[in-house]
């Protein structure tokens, strides 16, 4: 299980580096985005609630341009034959793209959020950077798991651009709801508030409740 | 399992896609070492078939056994244990062929010292740092038969293993996948001739039935192989 | 085989559905709070509540799809969540009159049940368009199972989210839906919802007996018309085509 | 909050089981479109049917009595 799913991220990893196609998109999208915050709230900062909804807003809809793409090779380039035919568990798949799809969003944020910072945001985040983390950590977590289901089902479908968004958004309600609550009393101008534990909590719920939903399904999207 | 039970034994088998049916009523014992040639149409159902002895397709009718396995239930056992060259070369086309190669190898737990070796058995050793998308055609089919061979399969699946290859490459890939490598194979061909000469076993299909049973292959002509394709 | 026991649970649900729009206009009292408007309650909650409980069964039956791989059971799946959207559309929208009268708003925010309904009802909303959009009947059977069980494990998720957003912002506005309700008000909802359930399971069974019709239809005339042509492409649907 | 007179109340009541009864209607609308369909279907078969039989039976009468 260990060999194949290094096996899969490594290979993942390598044609990410090679051709550029999923995080300089999600990057430049999401600075786009931004800018586009800018001009439609009419604002030259954010802060507090406003500031986690913008932010998490675009990093949510980054993250579903990931989605459509995660398993594009592996449907056109012959890669889930191959791998059905290795003997190898099939849930080393569902591991192996979650891990990638974990990787490209923290690619992301490494420079998507000192860019929301310089751009958009009011308060400085520095002081609040290790709670700040954690939030995004855990909501990562679920937005790969998810993301990683909706890839799957979407690359069943001949409308794949279509219905992993339509998909992943209701699906990410929960994490929006979260991620921004939790946000929102880092980012005010008047000094940091405590982080709530209570979000964090529901985000732990959620990578958990959709691990195993994934764990439990994900199979049966293999199999023809 | 015993040595001598057959390496494929197909009762019945059948497949559809929806309303379409593609395979019906298909029987046929392949015993180990041996080698079947299926012929057909386009949309006869020989890839049909291929895929569903490759444990890629679901069987809908009949048994099926592969390797003293019966599929779908114990497809687990025989993965690893079969090597398929289909149309696509299963291939990334953004790897090397080096690269990809090694991808299989850690999938099938294979050490990596048997893709270079199969990478110079094909000829493709001084191109092994290419990306698969600047191959050609053929070279990349070289390629596809090396991933097909890196884990020593028992079965090797072999759909027009011989398309898009110049003579010198098919001579290349001859003791490989050809009659004199002994391995169990079960062979699509539109090359009539060829591939009656390959064969001990024949299968023609028909719109997914099979119309061309023969145990024996020298006992088939040309000519009623050719029938299949009016 | 789906149109057994369809007469009677016809009867039953007509019955039902009567006597409990009696109950509402001519037993129940008037609400203390809210008045005579407050009628949609019988109305408005029975269907939310059938919807939800439609959406869960068509995880269920994924589940047995998945595990039996026999088409009925996705047969039923997709019955079940067709009809539940169904529903649920109404519920939305008397949800929203109700607003409206109550509130002065045609949609309030602050109804955490009524929000998370919407959340509901916008993933479910998906599943039509992705059954569509897969061609090969089987991998449009396993898919949309998938879909369903992935949806129905979401559903309370997202109800806990959606009310911890809502309750510590804002005190509850509505607390009919408890359990605090007078004993008239209460039967009377309780044979709304027993009306309503009762008519979900006529329209599944009704459905579910028309597609099987249909698609006994369809094999017969493909067996009739075997030998002009040998086979006739199914038009697309998101629908189950074959059983 | 003030209970709504029932002047007021009774139009928003009457249309939120309006809209019940009519999607409800609807439905068997819809239904009847598919039975109308079905019975359409039916009819071409009993058709090609007959045409068989038909067919059958002038293909007995056309053969060649043997002596």
């Amino acid at each position: 299980m260990r060999r194949a799913v290094s096996a899969l991220v490594r290979k993942d990893l390598r044609v990410e580096l090679r051709t550029g196609e999923a995080v300089p998109a999600m990057l430049l999208f999401s600075i786009s985005t931004f800018v586009l915050f800018h001009f439609a709230l009419d604002r030259r900062s954010v802060d507090g609630q406003l500031a986690a909804g913008v932010l998490w807003v675009t990093l949510l809809f980054a993250a579903v341009l990931a989605m459509g793409r995660l398993f594009v090779a592996e449907r056109e380039q012959g890669g889930f034959d191959g791998f059905l035919m290795a003997p190898v568990d099939r849930t080393a798949l569902l591991v192996a793209k979650a891990a990638v799809l974990l990787c490209f969003l923290v690619a992301v944020e490494l420079a998507a959020v000192p860019a929301f910072a310089i751009l958009l945001l009011g308060p400085s985040p520095w002081a609040v950077l290790p709670q700040l983390c954690a939030v995004l950590a855990l909501a990562d977590v679920g937005v790969a798991v998810v993301g990683t289901l909706v890839g799957a089902l979407g690359i069943q479908t001949r409308t794949r651009e279509l219905i992993v968004p339509i998909l992943a958004l209701p699906l990410m309600i929960p994490v929006a709801i979260a991620a921004a609550r939790a946000t929102a009393p880092l980012l005010v101008e008047a000094g940091a508030g405590g982080l709530p534990g209570r979000w964090l909590a529901v985000l732990a719920l959620y990578d958990l409740v959709f691990g195993l939903l994934a764990y439990a399904v994900f199979d049966y999207l293999l199999d023809d | 399992m015993s040595g001598d039970e057959p390496a494929v034994a197909l009762r019945d088998l059948g497949r559809a896609y929806g309303e379409r049916v593609a395979l019906s009523g298909v029987t046929l014992t392949l015993a180990r070492g041996r080698t079947l040639a299926v012929f057909g149409a386009n949309g006869a159902g020989k890839t049909t078939l291929l895929r569903v002895l490759a444990t890629l397709l679901r069987p809908h009718a009949g048994s099926v056994s592969v390797l003293g396995r019966a599929l779908p239930g114990e497809g687990w056992a025989v993965r690893g244990r079969i090597g398929l060259v289909g149309h696509e070369p299963l291939l990334y086309r953004d790897l090397t062929a080096a690269e990809n190669l090694r991808f299989h190898a850690r999938l099938h737990d294979v050490g990596g010292g048997r893709v270079d070796e199969l990478l110079g058995a094909v000829g493709m050793a001084r191109r092994a740092d290419e990306p698969v998308r600047a191959l050609s055609r053929g070279m990349a089919q070289r390629v596809a038969i090396c991933r097909a061979l890196l884990h020593a399969p028992d079965l090797l699946l072999l759909d027009e293993p011989l398309a898009n290859l110049d003579p010198g490459a098919a001579g290349a890939v001859a003791p490989l996948i050809g009659r004199d490598a002994g391995l169990t194979r079960v062979l699509i061909s539109h090359d009539v001739d060829r591939g009656l000469a390959e064969a001990d076993v024949v299968l023609g299909l028909r719109a997914g039935r099979p119309v061309l049973v023969a145990e024996d292959a020298a006992a088939v002509s040309a000519r009623d192989v050719r029938e299949l394709y009016a | 085989m789906f149109a057994r026991g369809l007469r009677p649970l016809s009867a039953v649900t007509v019955a039902l559905l009567v006597g409990a729009f009696a109950l509402v206009f001519f037993y129940a009292p008037n609400d203390a709070d809210q008045g005579f408007i407050q009628k949609i309650f019988y109305l408005h909650v029975p269907l939310a509540i059938v919807a939800l409980c439609g959406f869960l069964a068509g995880g269920w039956f994924g589940v047995r799809y998945l595990r039996t791989r026999d088409r009925a059971h996705d047969l039923r799946a997709y019955v079940a969540i067709h009809l539940s959207l169904i529903l649920a559309v109404a519920a939305l929208v008397t949800g929203s009159i109700w607003a409206k009268a109550a509130w002065g708003h045609w949609w309030v925010w602050d109804e955490p049940t009524l929000v998370s309904f919407l959340i509901v009802f916008l993933l479910y909303a998906c599943y039509q368009p992705l059954r569509f959009s897969i061609e090969d009947p089987e991998r449009q059977a396993r898919t949309a199972s998938v879909f369903a069980i992935v949806a129905g494990a979401f559903v309370p998720l997202n109800f806990t989210a959606v009310r911890l957003a809502e309750s510590f912002s804002h005190p509850r506005v509505l607390s009919a839906t408890g359990g605090s309700m007078p004993g008239d008000m209460r039967i009377t909802f309780l044979v709304a919802l027993a009306a309503m359930a009762c008519l979900f399971m006529t329209l599944w069974k009704y459905e579910l007996t028309s597609k099987q019709a249909s698609m006994q239809l369809r094999a017969l005339k493909r067996r009739l018309a075997a030998d002009d042509d040998p086979w006739v492409p199914a038009r697309r649907s998101a629908a189950p085509q074959q059983l | 909050m003030p209970a709504l007179p029932l002047d007021d109340a009774g139009p928003y009541v009457a249309a939120a089981y309006l809209v019940f009864l009519a999607l409800v209607l609807i439905y068997v609308a819809i239904m009847a479109g598919k039975l109308a369909r079905l019975q359409r279907e039916l009819g071409e078969l009993t058709e090609l049917a007959e045409r068989r039989d038909r067919a059958r039976h002038e293909a007995a009468d056309g053969e060649p009595v043997s002596p």
